[in-house]
């Protein structure tokens, strides 16, 4: 059999269904040709992995696992006439009993992702809810009509969880404007005998996301003109910059590179 | 200097409003007081109970008040008026979120982890459901973040299932349409504009197929495992379920 | 970066706020700012904050302020823009008034807001608190707000700090718990185990750190937090509520 490269990133698995879509979908989509006894042999591994599951959790996964430990033991088998008949049949409609719920689940995640998408938008918009002023305040006969002790849990909560900081003080408030441009002349002015330094290091001092990002198009470009090594050791992991070019190359650079306002 | 509206003035009578006839005082006269009552509502104010605070027909109000969000947009002000869960509110203009961002602490603004979007999700397209459902779906157990989604204004209980253990039953909320900037639940697209695509639904069937040839012929057709033309740039249109909430 | 070099329109300068010769573009971006920002915030907003958000120089903002007030005015908006309480708010207009009173009489609104009810809900379960405290929970002035609990009858002083400053100490009223419909503090909903954010327990911490913990302790809330194991030097970022509300 051949052994596939497999590793399962440590991802925390929400349930046996995202860890079964992952393995199928994801990584079989890019490997294509990854075998039943593979997806399977992930699957045990990853389940011998998770240490405390409550017991709710652990059947659901060990009742899945028993499915495909089924799949793969029928797939092994020699093809011959002895199979039973009603045991496959019985076999394919589990299999099709799992299909089933693996692309309703996979349904709920996409909708998912649409819903974070109106939230974001919405998010981007406050809503006014600041009530009469006092000068109405005498009117209304009792403001705490129909307001329970539940209410006041919940907005005392509201209270108290933790929130975005008001960044005033802290912050140049206009909007940035980052360049490509300008990030590249930063970098060409800084990465040439730096030697090696991380992603992380070169983007320290930055506060806002859009410069980071604007600096790691910077990078990017700068790769792209063989300028600059990139490295990244572990998925995920930080990025590791040198510079490979000569000093004097930078200023040609800066007039290939568009702007990205942002 | 901003760019002088047309006021008040009546003379095109294009706008919605107008086609109700209304007289040109009365009409601004309902105008001011909409603008007036909005500025102190807390939660979407229903056309309905605007309709009965200035004593036209609902569809004039709510032809006035589609007229004033026009207006406020051409005008390029700072806020905008806009309807939601079902009813009209101010709130600060989209284009303005870095600034307010920045001087308005915003509670709601926290994220949802994608297991809660997904449980949300869930509740959203199925309820009335029960948690049990959701469990089911999900393939584990739910009551954690069922408990935080509620704690948070965006499920709660909308009754009891018939069955014999009256399981609770849960839908999304007002607050929940609030959040998603949607007037009502038929805003969300449908449900089947989810549903996998070949692609995904091949890759599964793929997967899990117990025989590698094809024992029961009436099953699955052969020749659709080709993998040469199914090549890799089939789209999976799912992020990691770890890094859905960024 | 922001300057936008001053082009060579003159446009109108006999507007006050041209006459800090800004740029029209940012003059429009800066208006569209104050207007979002004060249309979402719950207490009148310093002028010195504003200016401190749009960068430029308070007389510069208070210069547009007072124009977008005369512009609403001559739009005959139904709200308006006011100085009230060393604050700018948007408010309803005072012709509107009666709109407005006839809305909070018909029951719509007879709630409080939930700012108010978020203040009243940590007056309830961490008294007695001063005001400062609550403010550096809400993170904004609350000095309004509380004076609408407390004209209301919902909460009241009920001492004073120990500590240097002998701040007024807050507490909720016997109305407050007959409007609940419970006969004492005992009976709110515990507070279980949840663990409000780092910042929360900074801020009560500070207010009362003369007189230490008893203070919370022989008060009935219920599940109160050790004060003690947050002792960690959390870094609020910004631990200015203080200055919020001078």
């Amino acid at each position: 059999m051949p052994s596939v490269a497999y590793e399962v990133q440590t991802e925390v698995f929400e349930g046996p269904f995202d860890l079964l879509l992952h393995l199928i979908v994801r990584e079989q989509v890019e490997l294509y040709e990854i075998s039943l006894a593979a997806i399977v042999d992930a699957y045990l591994a990853e389940l011998a992995r998770m240490e405390q599951l409550d017991l709710e959790i652990a059947t659901e996964f060990l009742l899945i696992a028993a499915t495909l430990v089924e799949l793969k033991a029928r797939r092994m088998l020699p093809d011959d006439d002895e199979v039973d008949l009603d045991e496959d049949l019985s076999l394919w409609e589990e299999r099709d009993l799992l299909l089933a719920r693996l692309l309703e689940c996979k349904t709920f995640k996409d909708a998912a992702v649409s819903l974070a998408r109106f939230q974001a938008r919405a998010a981007r918009s406050v809503a006014r809810r600041v009530g009469p002023d006092e000068r109405y305040v005498d009117l209304a006969p009792d403001l705490l009509a129909g307001v329970t002790g539940e209410d006041l849990l919940a907005a005392y909560r509201r209270a108290v969880t933790p929130r975005p900081q008001p960044m005033i003080d802290l912050f140049h408030v206009a909007p940035i404007r980052a360049s490509v441009v300008d990030a590249v002349a930063e970098l060409c002015a800084e990465l040439p005998g730096a030697g090696r330094v991380s992603f992380r290091e070169l983007t320290a001092s930055l506060v806002d996301r859009l410069e980071v990002v604007v600096r790691f198009l910077a990078l990017l470009e700068l790769f792209k003109q063989g300028l600059v090594e990139l490295d990244q050791p572990v998925t995920f992991g930080d990025i590791r910059v040198e510079w490979i070019g000569e000093a004097s190359r930078a200023v040609s650079v800066l007039e290939s590179v568009d702007a990205y306002d942002g | 200097m901003v760019s002088e509206p047309e006021t008040g003035e009546p003379g095109e009578p294009e706008s919605a409003a107008d086609a109700h006839e209304l007289a040109p005082g009365l009409l601004e006269e309902s105008r001011r007081a909409l603008e007036a009552v909005l500025m102190v509502v807390d939660e979407p104010a229903e056309p309905g109970l605007l309709a009965q605070l200035v004593e036209l027909p609902a569809d004039a109000v709510e032809a006035l008040l589609v007229d004033l969000a026009t207006e406020y947009e051409s005008q390029r002000r700072g806020f905008q008026l806009v309807r939601v869960a079902g009813g009209w509110r101010f709130q600060s203009h989209q284009d303005c979120a870095p600034w307010v961002e920045r001087f308005v602490l915003s509670g709601q603004s926290a994220r949802l982890s994608a297991a809660a979007l997904e449980t949300l999700a869930i509740v959203a397209y199925k309820q009335p459901i029960s948690r049990a459902q959701v469990a089911a779906i999900r393939g584990v157990n739910v009551d954690g973040v069922m408990r935080t989604l509620q704690a948070r204004g965006y499920i709660d209980e909308v009754g009891r299932d018939d069955g014999p253990g009256l399981a609770v039953l849960f839908g999304t909320t007002r607050e929940f349409l609030e959040r998603l900037g949607i007037d009502d639940l038929s805003e969300l697209p449908s449900l089947g504009d989810f549903i996998p695509g070949a692609e995904v639904v091949e890759a599964l069937e793929q997967g899990l197929r117990p025989t590698d040839d094809l024992v029961l012929d009436d099953e699955g057709s052969a020749g659709d495992e080709a993998p040469g033309d199914s090549g890799h740039s089939v789209d999976t249109g799912t992020d990691d379920p770890g890094d859905a909430q960024e």
